[in-house]
């Protein structure tokens, strides 16, 4: 069943156009990956799907309801979480406080629990560090809790900004590994990659997006083998 | 005279300076926690805050003078109306604040910081005069003298505690003042650390697009913040009302100031600190004013008060340059 | 345009006459009450004006108590070749430095309530009042402090302003030189609304009489916080006290108040309550202390313009004629006030009176009227 | 060239640099690597000034580098770049450059106030030099381009040419291919190579990239926990198993 | 519209002829019309339109000069009014420079300033002590009090003072940041206003509240200049090279630097740029400014007291730099030239001009509204309503671009020199 999909959206910051008649779908239960260069746009893409740039054209449904009108804050009520890229931690709020803010949503203290008990179990260093402040730690460390504070909401859809981003590749291993297990244990994923490699080989399908056009779609591994592609980036 | 007599002289005062310092640093206080609280979310110096705690005062002696029109002092106990007058004109001010938020405010999220400060400068000229003008309609003469709820003088035996002492004197106003006050605070400070939407109001202060992506209604937040801070504001203009009975549309520039040096000497954005800050600023000046020509043999007098206040702030800003509270978080690099 | 509210066909036959005065900002109350006093005299001539055929207009400046206003808008006077007087300033620090830019045109200015003694001590041809000076007014009341409160031990407050400075400074030493002591002198911030810090400081202190140079909002407050205070000696200041709204503030507290004016109570002397009265019906408003001397300044100046007129044939005086005109005047005959200029432009006729609260109402009761 | 001994930095309770010993000859490319929070970052911030270690010694060139503000430092002849991009947003890209060429450029208010021929003359020939330092990066179509609208990649690489415009002896780079795609990188490899043989430069990066990290550094460095955990040739790194444990991971090993 | 717009934006003659027409009949009913303040008004919009307009640079200036020294005194002084616009240009042209101070604290270095006044009133009370009785209540020469030759010295003088204060503070309080720094600005000067209202004891140094009176207008060669048009050209001499001086400044290393520092501390400083010095640097600079204003102001006014010098004038300064768009010369002069305007001179007259349909009875608005005491709320609104629909100021700051062909090399040589580095 198809859980997102974009049709035709145009989105512009000020004058410049970002996105051009982009159109894609994520189906529910998969890993969706996007990738391209620096400046393609797919960071734009997450944001218009959350209700951050409101796009000048085009449609967006979630679940079939239109989610062009509403405001980034109902977006993320319908399930859609999007960890943007840079972390975006609330820095003078400590671990703990962040995650909470995750699950601002939810009334059930109890539910908050298990969530947090399992984002600590996904995360270890988060438990050591839960009095810390969010802006002190180290960037991987913020990614971390990124993606922990994300899952906090209990979202169906999970959208990834580049979660590889300047972490140790111990680390990414266990990201990738983490969003795997997320996926198989049913949450649909939005991947944002630069790490091509790694997104592809996890990812269902793939998108390729080249100056806010969308340039190829194909099945994950198909991607990979793909020659272009493995030009322009898996180098 | 000689040195100890002059420091008789300022101990024997002391208590009553402490007294008074504390009722005036109240004041301070809790406006200085509406500076806080919206320079928390915005980063705004919302300069209007003043004059938000000014029409609270004018609003607060309206209801006074339409209560005691109505014979109800005679009928009600004077707590009871002074709560109800806190409760009506603190939710008027609280929606006066949400309207200069939403109309003033809202437009310029996006424009550089600083233009916002025009704005509130702007608000702050046109409630001076909106009030004015009203009560110069209404009574002829904008400098308002209101009913007096409060007036039996209580004598504080600190002579009996200690020999050096004098005893100080406190109105029953000012008592009710220290008490509502501290409840305020308490409240406040309870809402903002320990509750969702006051975490929520953290978050949305540091970062709105993400606090939004955790499903946070940031516009919602951001009135919630001013409705509380004008609130609490106008409350504090009721309060003011209560004590000096006299009250005129340019209160709320000086306090105003003098509140938000105290937020600031606290740590901005702290709201215990502006608390203390508050109290500080307080009791510094009412000891300056009262002791500095004693303690100076005349050379410097009671005016010099505010140059001290200001002197105090500006030491200890140098060496704790993020305020008493605040802490030092060295920047991550 | 905005500037082009004359018309300009029969220019030549408009007279102006400006009033400058704080009509908005913390003393509002008192320059409102000179202007209306003026506005209310000019237009009771505007009749005999246009006999003489000649159109009176009015025009209000506001100086907002503040220098530099006060000096730009003094700049516009001059410019506006129709204004032949003014009536102003209440605050001498605004009047001092204004004057300059009238004596450079020859405006004549008549001051209904500048008593600071610089304003005419610089030898102004176009600078007069009609009130007295602080060096009579405040030796006036040290001396019945000292003599007939028989105040031991003074203790002095000013506000820090330079009308409030050279008041406290004249009583000072006046009572200083008739054997009193000072045993404080200290200042407070204008606009404040707790004094409890200097109360604190005079109950140590323990005088037996106050005085305070400044104006009634922080007068009145101070009163009344002394009042709570338990203090019971009596309080003394000067025409800055006296308004009405003095009492509104310290209530009750006034009744140990004395305050010396240089303002007769309008309302004891003749025809003072048809003044009151007509003041009331055309602005409904009760009057101020200075509405009357707003009332007479005007009565001066239009006095002076109309001798200008019939030295000049019945035509439009000059402004040097009027300047010479209004300076000449010997013997005017005011609602409140008697007044003939010295040579320096101080009303040989000013009286300093002396009130005391026996109520709680205002005016107080006149209890002393001291001529030079 | 650049001598460290027993450097540690704590905060508060936490020991985010660890009695570490390191030592960097010149004209080599050192690789930093480590897992995230093992202090890597604070071990750059302390080199540059930005804070000052809690203890320890930090010798460049036979003078001590600790206690001094970080502008002094850039003038002995270090220069860096961040982890989280700072660049002066407002302004154009050219003036990034120039600013960064600030302590070369001596003349004097007065000269500037008068418009003097030496200040003329100079601000031309900066102007010049800031614009083949863009050159240098790939950047010259953009010099005019305020440099908070360009791209994430653009950006990074006008950090480098900001720092180069200071005429260093020794780049710190502090993950410049974060965010890069592989092609990207290899552009990136080629840049740094390029700058160690045209400008005579000592680089040193902290990089999570294990293939680039791989293939550029000369000898490595890992920190964990604050404290040097090994050091060597890429190699004797990569088989180490106590790195493997602690930061490559398996499958790093495999893919890199 | 767009078209005609287009169209003028290309074709510089009809531009030229444009602004010609509008100077000739601006002036020319200025000329006519003495007193008509929006004659004035509309002659001094014209340098608005030539700043629009795409001449080359040294063609603008050297039009603006002739309209500010030649045209605008030239029509306005047929009649009586004369000297009114001349007091009101002198007051925007000081204003305009201290405001232009401000903005290299505020807008290029990125320190919030609050007590800027005190500067001025640092400059202003240097040359009142010195230069009437005052100082023989210290000094006890023959030499003192000066005479207003001494004026010009004193312009140095009081740019010197108020730059050295600027340091004093600055050397502890920088260390404060951002809205702190605000604070203990503001404390500054309001230090500085107190003391001042306060030291006529226990020497009397500033006559406190009294204010210091019989300051001597400057003299030069024998001649005095007391009339505001004197003044004026006084105020347009210095006002000329602090404008020269802020652009040169803002375009040099100096100017880099104060932007860096604004845009991010940390990395300034790892550019090698002394932090502390050059917003030192910014504070002097612009202190010296207010101060050389204030030494203007106290001989223009002949009288000052401390009222003059309230947080309140800090503010508005401020007010000028944001509202012209900080960091931006030519939007600060408009700024500081349109406050002004509107305090001094369009509010007082729309005042007046209401007080007289009151007066004659066409309207009827109650005293407690009457115009004159609206000045506050009609400036608040004006406030209000030009921040939310130019919310970067009214002209705000542009990155000075580059031409490619100034950046090539053209010698080889060069170019081996700068690899070789
Ligand atoms: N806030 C903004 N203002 C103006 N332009 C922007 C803004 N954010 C992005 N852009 C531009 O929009 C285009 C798409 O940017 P986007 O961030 O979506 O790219 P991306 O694919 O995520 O790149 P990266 O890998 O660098 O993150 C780029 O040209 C970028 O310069
Ligand atoms: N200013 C600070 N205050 C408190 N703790 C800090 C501060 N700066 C860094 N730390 C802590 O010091 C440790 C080392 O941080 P650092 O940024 O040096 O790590 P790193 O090695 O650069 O990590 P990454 O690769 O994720 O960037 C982390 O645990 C971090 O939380
Ligand atoms: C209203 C009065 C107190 C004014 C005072 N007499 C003065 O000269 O300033
Ligand atoms: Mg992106
Ligand atoms: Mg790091």
């Amino acid at each position: 069943m198809t859980l997102l999909k974009l049709n035709e959206i145009n989105s512009f910051y000020g004058g410049i156009q970002a996105l051009k008649n982009i159109s894609l779908e994520v189906n529910e239960g998969e890993i969706v990956t996007l990738i391209g260069s620096n400046g393609a746009g797919k960071s734009t893409t997450l944001k218009t799907i959350s209700g951050q740039v409101k796009p000048k054209s085009g449609e967006i449904y979630y679940k079939n309801q239109d989610l062009l009108k509403l405001p980034t804050h109902n977006i993320a009520l319908k399930g859609i979480a999007h960890v943007p890229e840079g972390r975006k931690i609330f820095s003078k709020l400590t671990v703990k406080e962040n995650l909470e803010m995750g699950a601002f949503s939810v009334k059930d203290k109890k539910i908050i629990k298990e969530r947090l008990e399992r984002v600590f179990n996904y995360f270890p260093r988060l438990r050591e560090r839960i009095d810390q402040k969010g802006g002190t730690m180290s960037g991987g460390e913020q990614q971390m809790l990124a993606i922990g504070r994300a899952l906090m909401m209990g979202p169906s859809l999970l959208m990834l900004d580049e979660p590889s981003m300047g972490l140790a590749p111990i680390i990414v291993e266990q990201i990738f590994e983490i969003i795997e297990q997320l996926n198989s244990e049913g949450m649909t994923i939005l991947l944002v990659e630069q790490n091509a490699y790694q997104a592809l080989q996890i990812a269902h399908r793939g998108y390729v997006i080249q100056t806010g056009e969308i340039q190829m779609v194909g099945e994950g591994k198909t991607l990979m083998n793909n020659e272009e592609v493995k030009k322009a980036y898996l180098a | 005279m000689k040195e100890d007599i002059l420091v008789n002289d300022v101990i024997q005062s002391l208590p009553q300076v402490l007294v008074d310092g504390f009722i005036l640093g109240a004041v301070y206080a809790i406006v200085a926690l509406g500076y806080t609280m919206v320079y928390g979310i915005l980063e705004l110096i919302n300069f209007a805050h003043g004059e938000i705690f000014m029409s609270g005062a004018f609003i607060g002696t309206a209801f006074l003078f339409v209560f005691s029109g109505l014979g109800l002092f005679h009928s009600l106990p004077a707590l009871l109306i002074l709560i109800i007058v806190l409760v009506l004109t603190s939710v008027l001010t609280g929606f006066v604040g949400m309207g200069i938020e939403r109309v003033a405010y809202r437009p310029l999220r996006k424009a550089p910081k600083l233009i916002t400060l025009i704005t509130a400068i702007g608000i702050s000229f046109l409630l001076q005069d909106f009030v004015r003008f009203i009560t110069e309609l209404k009574r002829g003469n904008y400098i308002l003298t209101g009913p007096s709820l409060f007036n039996t003088q209580h004598s504080i035996k600190t002579h009996s505690i200690l020999s050096v002492f004098g005893n100080a004197q406190i109105k029953s106003a000012s008592i009710i003042i220290l008490v509502v006050a501290v409840i305020m605070m308490i409240t406040l400070d309870f809402f903002i650390n320990k509750t969702k939407w006051g975490m929520a109001m953290r978050a949305v202060a540091q970062d709105r697009e993400t606090a939004s992506l955790m499903s946070v209604n940031v516009n919602k937040v951001i009135s919630l913040t001013f409705f509380l801070g004008s609130a609490l504001g106008g409350a504090t203009g009721v309060l003011f009302a209560v004590q000096y009975n006299t009250i005129d549309p340019y209160i709320g520039f000086i306090l105003g100031l003098k509140a938000f040096t105290a937020a600031v000497l606290g740590g901005i954005g702290n709201i215990r600190g502006a608390m203390v800050g508050g109290f500080v600023i307080g009791i510094l000046e009412m000891f300056a004013s009262a002791n500095l020509s004693t303690l100076t043999s005349g050379v410097l007098g009671s005016e010099y008060k505010d140059v001290f206040a200001f002197a105090i702030l500006i030491i200890v800003l140098i060496f704790k340059p993020e305020g008493l509270f605040g802490k030092s978080v060295a920047e991550k690099v | 345009g905005c500037g082009n509210g004359k018309d300009s066909k029969d220019k030549n036959k408009v007279i102006e006459v400006a009033t400058q005065s704080p009509l908005s900002g913390g003393s509002a109350t008192l320059g409102d009450s000179i202007k209306l006093g003026a506005q209310m005299e000019l237009e009771n001539q505007k009749a005999d004006f246009k006999k003489l055929g000649f159109d009176l207009k009015l025009v209000p400046y506001d100086d907002q108590g503040d220098p530099t206003k006060g000096v730009s808008n003094a700049e516009q006077i001059a410019a506006d070749t129709s204004i032949l007087g003014v009536v102003g300033h209440l605050n001498s620090g605004v009047a001092i430095p204004s004057s300059l830019k009238y004596e450079k045109a020859h405006i004549p200015m008549v001051s209904p309530a500048n008593t600071a003694t610089e304003v005419t001590d610089r030898g102004l041809s176009s600078v007069n009042r009609i009130c007295a000076r602080d060096d009579f007014q405040g030796p006036a009341g040290a001396n019945y402090a000292v003599n007939t409160l028989k105040a031991k031990n003074i203790y002095i407050i000013q506000d820090k302003t330079a009308y409030g400075t050279g008041l406290a400074d004249a009583f000072k030493d006046a009572a200083a030189k008739l054997g009193a002591k000072i045993v404080g002198y200290e200042g407070i911030t204008v606009g404040e609304k707790d004094f409890n810090g200097v109360i604190n400081n005079i109950a140590t202190k323990k005088p037996d009489l106050v005085f305070f140079g400044g104006l009634y909002a922080e007068g009145g407050l101070i009163i009344k916080q002394a009042a709570d205070k338990g203090l019971k000696m009596p309080f003394m200041g000067g025409d800055g006290l006296d308004s009405s709204t003095l009492v509104e503030i310290a209530g009750d507290a006034v009744k140990n108040v004395y305050y010396t004016s240089v303002a007769a109570d309008t309302l004891k002397v003749a025809g003072g309550q048809e003044f009151a009265n007509q003041y009331k019906k055309e602005f409904n408003k009760n009057i101020e202390s200075y509405s009357a001397y707003g009332y007479d300044s005007m009565g001066v100046i239009l006095q002076g313009i109309k001798n200008a007129i019939k030295d000049n044939n019945n035509k439009m005086p000059s402004r040097e004629e009027v300047e010479k005109a209004v300076r000449d005047i010997q013997d005017f005959n005011g609602v409140v006030t008697k007044v003939g200029f010295d040579e320096k432009g101080d009303n040989k006729f000013a009286k300093v009176y002396i009130y005391h609260f026996d109520e709680t109402k205002y005016p107080g009761k006149q209890i002393d009227e001291i001529s030079k | 060239m650049l001598k460290i001994s027993n450097l540690t930095k704590k905060f508060g309770g936490l020991t985010a640099v660890c009695d570490v010993n390191i030592e960097i000859n010149a004209g080599t490319i050192t690789a930093i690597i480590g897992p995230n929070g093992a202090g890597k970052t604070t071990f750059f911030n302390m080199i540059t000034g930005v804070y000052t270690p809690t203890s320890g010694q930090i010798m460049f060139q036979n003078e001590s580098l600790v206690g001094l503000k970080p502008h002094a430092v850039s003038r002995k002849g270090i220069a860096r770049t961040f982890q989280n991009i700072r660049l002066f947003s407002s302004m154009t890209a050219l003036e990034n450059v120039m600013v960064g060429m600030h302590q070369h450029l001596n003349y004097s208010v007065l000269s500037t106030l008068l418009h003097l021929p030496t200040y003329k003359k100079k601000e031309k020939m900066a102007m010049k030099k800031a614009y083949k330092w863009l050159e240098y990066v790939g950047l010259e179509e953009l010099y005019n381009e305020e440099a908070g609208c360009l791209s994430y990649g653009a950006q990074r690489r006008l950090e480098i040419a900001r720092a180069l415009a200071t005429e260093p002896k020794i780049l710190l780079l502090d993950e410049p291919a974060a965010g890069m795609n592989p092609k990207e990188t290899k552009d990136l490899t080629n840049l740094i190579y390029q700058m160690r043989d045209d400008l005579n430069l000592t680089v040193v990066l902290i990089e999570h990239d294990m293939k680039l990290v791989m293939e550029i550094s000369e000898y490595l460095f890992v920190l964990d926990h604050g404290e040097k955990i090994a050091e060597g040739k890429p190699i004797e790194i990569r088989n180490n198993p106590k790195v493997i444990e602690a930061y490559l991971g398996k499958s790093a090993v495999t893919t890199a | 519209m767009d078209k005609i717009k287009g169209y003028l934006q290309q074709n510089k003659l009809a531009q030229a002829i444009l602004i010609c027409v509008y100077v000739l009949t601006t002036s020319l009913s200025l000329y006519l019309l003495q007193e008509s303040v929006v004659a004035f008004l509309l002659v001094l919009f014209s340098l608005y339109l030539l700043y629009l307009t795409h001449f080359k640079n040294s063609i603008k200036w050297i039009s603006a000069i002739f309209i500010l020294t030649i045209l605008i005194p030239y029509v306005s002084s047929q009649g009586t009014a004369f000297q009114s616009y001349m007091d009101v240009s002198t007051l925007v042209g000081i204003y305009v420079a201290m405001a232009l101070g401000l903005n290299i604290v505020v807008g290029l270095a990125g320190l919030l300033d609050l007590g800027f006044i005190a500067f001025f009133a640092i400059g202003a009370y240097t040359y009142a002590i010195f230069s009437t009785n005052q100082v023989t209540n210290f000094i006890h020469t023959n030499f003192f009090p000066l005479t207003g030759n001494s004026f010009w010295l004193f312009i140095f003088i009081g740019g010197f003072v108020a730059a050295i204060s600027g340091i004093l503070l600055g050397i502890p309080v920088l260390r404060v940041k951002g809205d702190y720094l605000a604070i203990v600005t503001l404390g500054f000067g309001e230090i500085i206003r107190i003391v001042f209202n306060n030291l006529d004891r226990p020497i009397n140094f500033t006559n406190g509240a009294k204010g210091i009176s019989g300051i001597p207008s400057p003299t030069i060669f024998g001649y005095v200049l007391s009339d505001s048009n004197q003044f004026y050209y006084v105020v347009l001499a210095l006002l000329g090279i602090v404008i020269l001086a802020v652009t040169r400044l803002e375009n040099s290393k100096l100017g880099r630097s104060w932007k860096a520092v604004r845009e991010n501390e940390i990395a300034a400083q790892s550019m090698g740029i002394h932090l502390v010095r050059t917003k030192l640097l910014a504070f002097a600079i612009g202190a010296s400014f207010s101060g050389m204003m204030g030494v203007v102001f106290s001989a223009k006014q002949m009288f000052i007291d401390p009222t003059s010098f309230t947080m309140l004038q800090s503010i508005t300064i401020l007010v000028m730099v944001i509202l012209g768009g900080m960091g931006s010369v030519p939007g600060v002069i408009l700024g500081a030239a349109l406050v002004t305007i509107l305090n001094l001179q369009v509010l007082t007259e729309v005042t007046n001009y209401l007080n007289q349909l009151t007066l004659d009875g066409v309207i009827s608005i109650p005293t407690a509204l009457s115009p004159a005491k609206m000045q506050r709320f009609i400036f608040g609104m004006v406030l209000i309503l030009v921040a939310i629909f130019r919310p970067q100021g009214l002209l705000p700051a542009k990155n000075k671009k580059v031409n490619k062909e100034d950046l090539i090399e053209t010698h080889t040589e060069e170019h081996k020199q700068t690899i070789s580095m």
